[in-house]
């Protein structure tokens, strides 16, 4: 099967999203930007890939009528036992790195070796990862650096405090260790680790007696070549992808033309990722008609918010739902994306409520994107808000009630897979590159039924 | 051959005029020329002329130390002797460069100044920067005030209030410095002159309306501009210069040929663009070079009329001299008020026939940058067609980003590109 | 003899030390720092002050005078409250004797404090608003290479070819920073980078305070070795004599000054006490 | 160390109704007055000095705009304006945007910089229906140049003026507006004497809000209330704290949240003379009574002394002295010079003011600030370390 694909090698995120050659979805894969953008690039088009081999194969369920009706509990239940096994291998190899860096390290007064320490903590943290990926838990994060690294940091700092460690050189340990590890591609194949959660999946008895039909899905989907026909990149870091010249496009572009084809009446879209905020005007076709960019200064963009759940302790996801608890919003000045841990602290030691900062931080962020899209010529109906930052709920929300104030009713698109318009728009440049003219429009969904 | 720069004829010329000039300065001295330090825009050239007073444009030494990539270190200079870093650039170039031994950009001494000449059009800056030379130098100072066209057009009060003083401070203190009596007949051959170079400014500037444009407005057009605006202006060599350009042009026009640039004969003009605001000159080639890579060229640009609105119909004019010279500090561009910018903007789309127009805005000035953003959308509004805005500096090499500018461009080109693909498609 | 406590609040660490000043002289009798990160500002004032004490072999009530500098509020049990630079340079002074300046790198401000022979504040410069390059920016730079804050100093000095951080955001320049890993730049060659970098606009700050000479290093980023040594080869490429001059206390600078002031403060109090 | 100085409960309300009316965004006491006066203009002038007589003389009542302060949240003001640009003029347009200076019937526009002669232009533009007027104070001070262009430009908008509230131009009683005014400014000077004298009767956090009133009150009102103040103050229980004389500078145009002044004040600052409001205070001395009223406002500018970054300097001796004069006789122990960020005009001005001040060996600090500047502690920081080495080291 050919598949066209589209990269977004962001700041802070890599995306990829493959079509047919009919314009659907395929798959869509996410993963955390990194040095090496080779294999950030390399990563998400397979998460991509893996996702898309995952709908196939609901699709190939889909035929059989016994297990059609178990299928979406069965496929949720495989993912994340897939996830598992991928975060289990991962760990493998973050593991073997801190011991090896630990065995080095002497810490006087400690009641422990520092390598027996570490190993204790992947102990711990082996045994609990089935709990981080069981149905019904709250993942923190999408990726194994933030769902590794505060599960290790919460262990090393019980651990350094019953045993008279040295905390931050422990900190030191895994932030040294977890750079070449994402930056190796993992080493077990797609079809092992397939079939590792496979068998975990089977173990849990939802689908028993089954198994023939499984196999046989199974086995199909593996046999569908995905061809990957072109692939187009775009992203801030898009100059650096191993594309041509012809294969690279501005994200300004890609980010229209992706919110165009989910959402087809939208004219305005605000995309906001990590380090920049782009205010872009588009036509009935998607074309771009005019944008705006903040410049040189990342003041509030979604860094930002990292910075600030960082200096919170929490997760992103984290972040969002607890400003939606404030009850008053406090008037926040400055965005300055590094004075932001600072403002956070001075304002709760001046006595301010946690949540009711962080609604004014959210809503500081979003006044500065008010002012972008005024710049590039307003909001107009409908209106579509892409990037990482559309998948915090404080955002959206702040950013409903600016545009409320400043512009009345207004349609508000917000995509659950906000994230990847960017890579869509590449994907979709990636099929028309192949089949010139080809008018892509998704369902307002924004997706495949299966995702 | 890496590294060899393609230059049109006339600009070799120009360069001979310039050195010549800078050489003129460093020998002041000697051959007892009286110098005055004065701005651009609004200057008094044939005026200086006819006293025998050899100017220096400080705004020209610091865009040449932009070029010449000196400009960093002047500025970090100024900074260090107490400037903030919010300010023009200019200015901080100027005084860095003085405080470093005023050598100029060519890498002979400046002589200090005999008189400073402030001559005031468009801009407050040049009034502090005056204070602030004036302090270094502390030597004989003139200000002209030339009101604001507020209203739109030239008022009578406000040329009446500049003839008055021109006669009555200007002329004394121009006379004061140099020792010399003020000659209108000698004032009146420098005009006529002028009058001529200008003819051939506007007929090589309004070239750009042929397609394929014969030459770009802006990065062309800056060394266009250069004589008249400056030093030359009323000189036989100034009237020589135009003559050879606009025969070069002319021929480019006869053989469809597009403008040149440093990488030689540029082939494919996909876009052509109206851009308002000065250029970035620590990077003004690699700027330059992300327009004609992408085949865009420039037909019409503001800054090319910062020393005068040539184009609209302007001429010194030698039956009324000191009227004239009125009129023309009055009417440069930066001396025009925003709704007046936005409607000769507006025309220039229109008359050039443009695809699309963009705001280089730079950070040192205010005088052009604010109410930019405001311009911008009022002339998509009124054209029709998208804007783009970038933003740089004048001569601070920090404010030049050229991944942010690249990207934004890029994003743009492909903006129209992707534009006009529908457009035809339907 | 006077027992004073000087503690500085600062936005990323709490530091404290206990003085003994004696007239003639004075000396540190006990050191205690905690970071912020995360916790209760008080309770890490309290912690950092326990541990000052403990390390002194002293208690509170010992105490004549409790000195706060920074956010002298968290600090309910103060004496008295005196400002960062005329701590900065007190303790600057009393650390690097013959001082004619001190330079205070912290998290988030650099400044560089001018001061004559006994530790008056003659003139100052500081950081602007925007946060590019500083000690915060650092951290997380650090942070992301996976190197300690001890190692940055060392590492730094093994660089062979530094690569200039272009972005005056230190935002932006940590993505910068992200594209030379990139491509392959050694961690000590980005360390230098941004410490040159820095030092380049510290340097500026420096000289646009009209200061030469010895100059003390005050602050969190005295203990950064890389920085400093950067400094002061920039300062002799561009034929700037001065003489950057770090102590082992140097962090604890602003609470040394602090303590002094409080000591002098207690001494004048007394004596108006007793009608002098 | 810390004496509390509680005010009268009298001066507590006076203050209080003060800040009441700069912290209404909409102008609710310009609506009223407009309301209660039909057909009569009210006009809007921005910093940093405008002949407010005449548009009192026409019978309308002159509104001061010196932006909004930390409250108002700019969208539409940043949409206009590049990062690099001073904060005053983002909220004057996201006033005029966002409706709150409707009550205006028109704007002038003081020849103060490049970015407040732009906003004319934008105004224009955007309100196009609106009376909008530049106003090119003369830079040559020569009575039949400078004059004589200046006269011209007062005269026409006197004219208009009356035009736009049908006052014929002969009733125009502008020797009545100029009594006003000059009882106004007679006023003010006293009050900024008082503090001069006597810092902790009138502290700055005080008279800031109490002279930033009169940009929003008639000034006849304003007048009895500058007054009622005074004698209020005069009266006030209140002793002297150890804190350090500064004048303040740079302030002219974008003013300071009143967070800052009072910031300066905790820092163990007492400012004793500022830079605050020109508009309202100039010129400092009364305007002729007597004779020809438009030629004596003309005087009022070509002749005073007036120091402010917008006015050019006849000479190199001149610059700074007004300042250096005023530290000398308000016994100002150091000058503060605090300055919007990207305020050209002051922070060009600043190196030769320092300079002035070096020569006359008086002793400085500077930083800057935005009307919205939130964070006060590194200039909580700078101001008290400045005290600290007054206070420590002054006498020595
Ligand atoms: N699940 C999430 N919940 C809340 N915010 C998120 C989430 N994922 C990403 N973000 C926000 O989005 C930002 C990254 O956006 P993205 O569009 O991926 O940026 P870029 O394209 O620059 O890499 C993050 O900095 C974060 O603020
Ligand atoms: N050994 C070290 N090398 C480099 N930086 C250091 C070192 N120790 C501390 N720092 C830096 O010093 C900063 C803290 O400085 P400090 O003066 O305590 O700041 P503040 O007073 O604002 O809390 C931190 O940003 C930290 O990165
Ligand atoms: S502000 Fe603009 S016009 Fe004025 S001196 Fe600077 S660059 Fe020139
Ligand atoms: S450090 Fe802060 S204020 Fe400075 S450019 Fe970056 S985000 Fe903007
Ligand atoms: S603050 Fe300065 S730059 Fe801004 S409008 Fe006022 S005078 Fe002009």
């Amino acid at each position: 099967m050919k598949c066209y694909t589209g990269i977004d090698l962001g700041s802070t995120t890599t995306k990829a999203v493959v079509l047919d050659a009919d314009g659907h979805v395929l798959g869509r894969g996410i993963t955390n930007s990194r040095s090496n953008y080779d294999v950030a690039c390399d990563v998400a088009r397979a998460e991509a890939l893996t996702d898309a081999r995952f709908n196939l194969f609901g699709h190939e369920l889909g035929d059989s009528p016994r297990l059609a009706e178990r299928r979406d509990d069965f496929l949720a239940l495989l993912r994340r036992n897939f996830r598992l096994e991928q975060y289990l291998v991962q760990l493998g190899q973050l593991g073997e790195r801190c011991v090896m860096l630990a065995e080095r390290m002497v810490m006087e007064g400690a009641h422990m070796r520092p390598a027996d320490a570490v190993k204790k903590i992947f102990e711990d943290m082996h045994t609990e990862a089935a709990n981080l990926f069981a149905p019904g838990a709250k993942l923190r994060s999408d990726f194994f650096r933030d769902l590794a690294g505060s599960r290790y940091a919460a262990l090393a700092k019980y651990l350094a405090r019953q045993k008279n460690l040295d905390f931050e050189a422990l900190i030191g340990i895994y932030d040294k260790s977890i750079i070449p590890v994402e930056n190796t591609i993992g080493g077990s194949s797609f079809q092992t680790m397939l079939d590792a959660a496979v068998r975990r999946t089977l173990s849990d008895g939802l689908v028993s007696g089954m198994e023939s039909e499984l196999e046989h899905a199974l086995s199909r989907t593996l046999a569908t070549n995905l061809i990957e026909a072109v692939s187009v990149g775009t992203g801030y870091g898009r100059a650096r992808l191993p594309f041509p010249k012809e294969h690279i496009r501005s994200e300004i572009l890609c980010h229209g033309l992706g919110a165009h084809a989910t959402f087809p009446d939208t004219r305005t879209v605000l995309d906001i990722g990590g380090q920049d905020t782009k205010a872009i005007q588009v036509d009935e076709h998607g074309v771009v008609t005019s944008f705006q960019m903040n410049d040189r200064c990342a003041a509030g963009c979604g860094r930002y918010l990292g910075y600030i759940a960082e200096e919170m302790n929490l997760g992103l996801h984290e972040l969002g739902p607890m400003a939606m608890q404030a009850k008053r919003t406090v008037r926040i000045n400055s965005t300055c994306t590094v004075f932001a841990g600072a403002e956070l602290r001075d304002r709760l030691s001046s006595g301010q409520r946690r949540e009711d900062i962080l609604d004014g931080l959210h809503r500081a962020i979003m006044l500065r994107a008010m002012s972008l899209l005024a710049r590039s010529g307003g909001v107009a109906n409908e209106f579509s808000f892409t990037g990482g930052v559309a998948k915090n709920p404080a955002a959206v929300r702040a950013l409903r009630g600016l545009v409320q104030e400043s512009y009345g009713d207004r349609t508000i698109n917000i995509s659950p897979e906000s994230i990847y318009m960017g890579a869509l728009g590449a994907a979709i440049f990636a099929l028309r590159e192949h089949t010139p003219g080809k008018e892509v429009l998704l369902t307002t969904s924004g997706g495949t039924q299966w995702s | 051959m890496t590294n060899s720069v393609v230059k049109e004829p006339s600009m070799l010329l120009q360069k001979d005029m310039i050195s010549g000039h800078y050489s003129k300065l460093a020998r002041a001295e000697e051959t007892g020329n009286t110098v005055a330090y004065t701005f651009v825009p609004g200057n008094l050239t044939e005026l200086m002329l006819a006293f025998d007073m050899l100017p220096v444009h400080p705004e020209i030494n610091a865009l040449q130390n932009g070029m010449r990539k000196l400009s960093g270190e002047y500025i970090a200079e100024a900074e260090r002797a107490g400037h903030s870093e919010d300010v023009c650039t200019y200015v901080k170039c100027d005084i860095g460069m003085s405080l470093k031994g005023n050598v100029g950009p060519t890498g002979e001494k400046m002589p200090p100044p005999n008189l400073l000449l402030l001559s005031y059009t468009g801009c407050f800056t040049f009034m502090k920067w005056f204070e602030l030379l004036r302090e270094r130098y502390d030597c004989a100072t003139t200000m002209l005030h030339v009101p604001y066209q507020a209203e739109g057009h030239i008022t009578k009060d406000a040329r009446d209030y500049v003839v008055k003083q021109l006669r009555e401070v200007t002329i004394p203190a121009l006379e004061k410095a140099s020792g010399k009596r003020y000659d209108e007949d000698r004032l009146k051959e420098f005009l006529a002159r002028s009058a001529k170079a200008e003819d051939d400014l506007v007929w090589v500037l309004e070239s750009a309306k042929h397609t394929p444009s014969p030459i770009d407005a802006y990065f062309g057009g800056v060394y266009y501009i250069g004589p008249l605006f400056t030093a030359f202006r009323g000189t036989e060599a100034a009237v020589e210069y135009y003559r050879a350009l606009r025969k070069e042009v002319q021929s480019r026009i006869e053989n469809g040929e597009g403008p040149l640039t440093p990488e030689g004969q540029m082939r494919d003009q996909r876009f052509r663009l109206v851009v308002e605001g000065p250029p970035n000159w620590t990077h003004f080639r690699e700027f330059w070079k992300m327009f004609y890579d992408e085949g865009a060229v420039v037909v019409a640009s503001s800054y090319t009329k910062v020393g005068g609105l040539y184009d609209r119909g302007f001429r010194h004019d030698p039956d009324r001299p000191l009227e004239s010279l009125a009129e023309y500090c009055l009417g440069c561009y930066t001396n025009l008020n925003l709704p007046s910018r936005v409607d000769l903007l507006v025309d220039y789309v229109n008359d050039y026939h443009a695809d699309g127009f963009l705001v280089n805005s730079v950070k040192s000035c205010d005088s052009f940058s604010s109410g930019q953003l405001v311009m911008l959308r009022e002339i998509e509004k009124r054209t029709g067609l998208p804007g783009a805005f970038i933003e740089t500096d004048l001569v601070d090499p920090r404010y030049f980003s050229a991944a942010n500018v690249k990207n934004r461009l890029e994003s743009y080109f492909q903006m129209l590109s992707q534009k006009r693909a529908t457009a035809n498609a339907s | 003899m006077v027992l004073s406590a000087g503690l500085d609040v600062g936005s990323n660490a709490v530091k404290a030390v206990v003085i003994e000043d004696s007239g003639d002289s004075a000396r540190v009798l006990g050191r205690g720092k905690l970071k912020v990160r995360g916790a209760d500002v008080s309770d890490v004032v309290r912690g950092a002050f326990e541990s000052a004490l403990t390390s002194a072999g002293l208690a509170e009530g010992d105490l004549d005078y409790i000195a706060t500098t920074g956010e002298g509020e968290n600090v309910p049990f103060r004496t008295g409250h005196f400002y960062s630079m005329t701590c900065h340079s007190r303790g600057g002074l009393f650390l690097v004797d013959g001082a004619t300046a001190a330079l205070d790198i912290g998290a988030l401000h650099g400044k560089v404090i001018r001061m004559d022979e006994r530790g008056k504040v003659l003139g100052y410069r500081m950081t602007s608003q925007c946060a590019s390059g500083s000690g915060q920016f650092l951290e997380n730079i650090s942070r992301y290479l996976g190197i300690t804050l001890e190692e940055i100093g060392p590492l730094s000095q093994r660089a062979d070819k530094p690569e200039v951080v272009s972005s005056i955001c230190a935002v932006l320049a940590e993505t910068d920073v992200i594209n030379m890993v990139s491509r392959g730049i050694s961690a000590p060659n980005i360390l230098k980078g941004i410490h040159l970098s820095m030092a380049g606009r510290l340097l500026k700050l420096v000289r646009s305070a009209g200061v030469d000479g010895k100059i003390a290093m005050t602050g969190g980023l005295a203990a950064d070795s890389g920085l400093v040594a950067a400094m002061t080869e920039l300062a002799s490429d561009q034929d700037f004599s001065i003489e950057l001059v770090a102590h082992p206390d140097s962090m604890y600078a602003g609470a040394i000054g602090a303590g002094l002031w409080g000591a002098f403060r207690h001494k004048k109090l007394a004596m108006q006490a007793k009608g002098v | 160390m810390e004496s509390r100085l509680t005010p009268p409960t009298a001066i507590g309300a006076l203050i209080a109704r003060c800040e009441e009316l700069i912290a209404d965004l909409d102008l609710g006491n310009v609506r009223a007055w407009r309301a209660a006066h039909p057909g009569r203009v009210v006009i809007g002038y921005l910093p940093i000095y405008a002949p407010r007589e005449l548009v009192h003389a026409a019978g309308g009542l002159p509104v001061g705009i010196v932006g909004a302060g930390e409250e108002l949240e700019i969208v539409r003001g940043d949409a206009c304006f590049q990062s690099y640009i001073c904060h005053l003029p983002r909220s004057v347009i996201e006033l005029g945007l966002s409706g709150k200076l409707d009550s205006l019937d028109g704007m002038i526009f003081p020849s103060t910089c490049d970015v407040i002669r732009n906003l004319s232009g934008i105004w224009s533009l955007s309100f196009p229906k609106k009376w909008v007027r530049y106003l090119d104070l003369p830079q040559n001070f020569d009575a039949s140049m400078g004059g004589v262009f200046y006269r011209g430009i007062l005269e026409g908008m006197l004219r208009e003026l009356c035009e736009l509230s049908g006052v014929d131009p002969k009733h125009a009683d502008l020797r009545g507006a100029i009594r006003a005014f000059n009882a106004n400014r007679r006023a003010l000077r006293e009050l900024y004497a008082l503090r001069a004298a006597e810092p902790w009767r009138a502290p700055t956090s005080e008279v800031y809000v109490l002279v930033r009133a009169g940009l929003l009150l008639p000034v006849e009102e304003h007048t009895t209330m500058v007054e009622r103040y005074l004698g209020l103050a005069k009266a006030r229980e209140a002793r002297p704290l150890d804190n350090a004389r500064v004048a303040l500078r740079g302030a002219f145009c974008e003013q300071p949240p009143i967070e800052l002044v009072k910031t300066l004040e905790r820092a163990g600052c007492y400012v004793v003379d500022d830079d605050f409001l020109p508009m309202l205070r100039w010129p400092e001395r009364d305007v002729d009574e007597s004779g020809d009223p438009l030629d004596a406002l003309v005087a009022a500018w070509l002749d005073t002394p007036l120091e402010a970054p917008s006015r050019y300097t006849r000479c190199n001796a001149e610059k700074g002295q007004v300042l250096i004069d005023t530290v000398r006789s308000t016994r100002a122990e150091g000058v503060i010079f605090a300055a919007p960020s990207f305020c050209d005009p002051a922070l060009l001005d600043r190196p030769m003011l320092l300079g002035a001040l070096d020569r006359a060996k008086i002793v400085h600090t500077s930083f800057k600030y935005a009307e919205n500047t939130g964070q006060m502690q590194p200039i909580r920081e700078q101001a008290g370390t400045f005290a600290d080495s007054i206070k420590l080291w002054g006498e020595a």
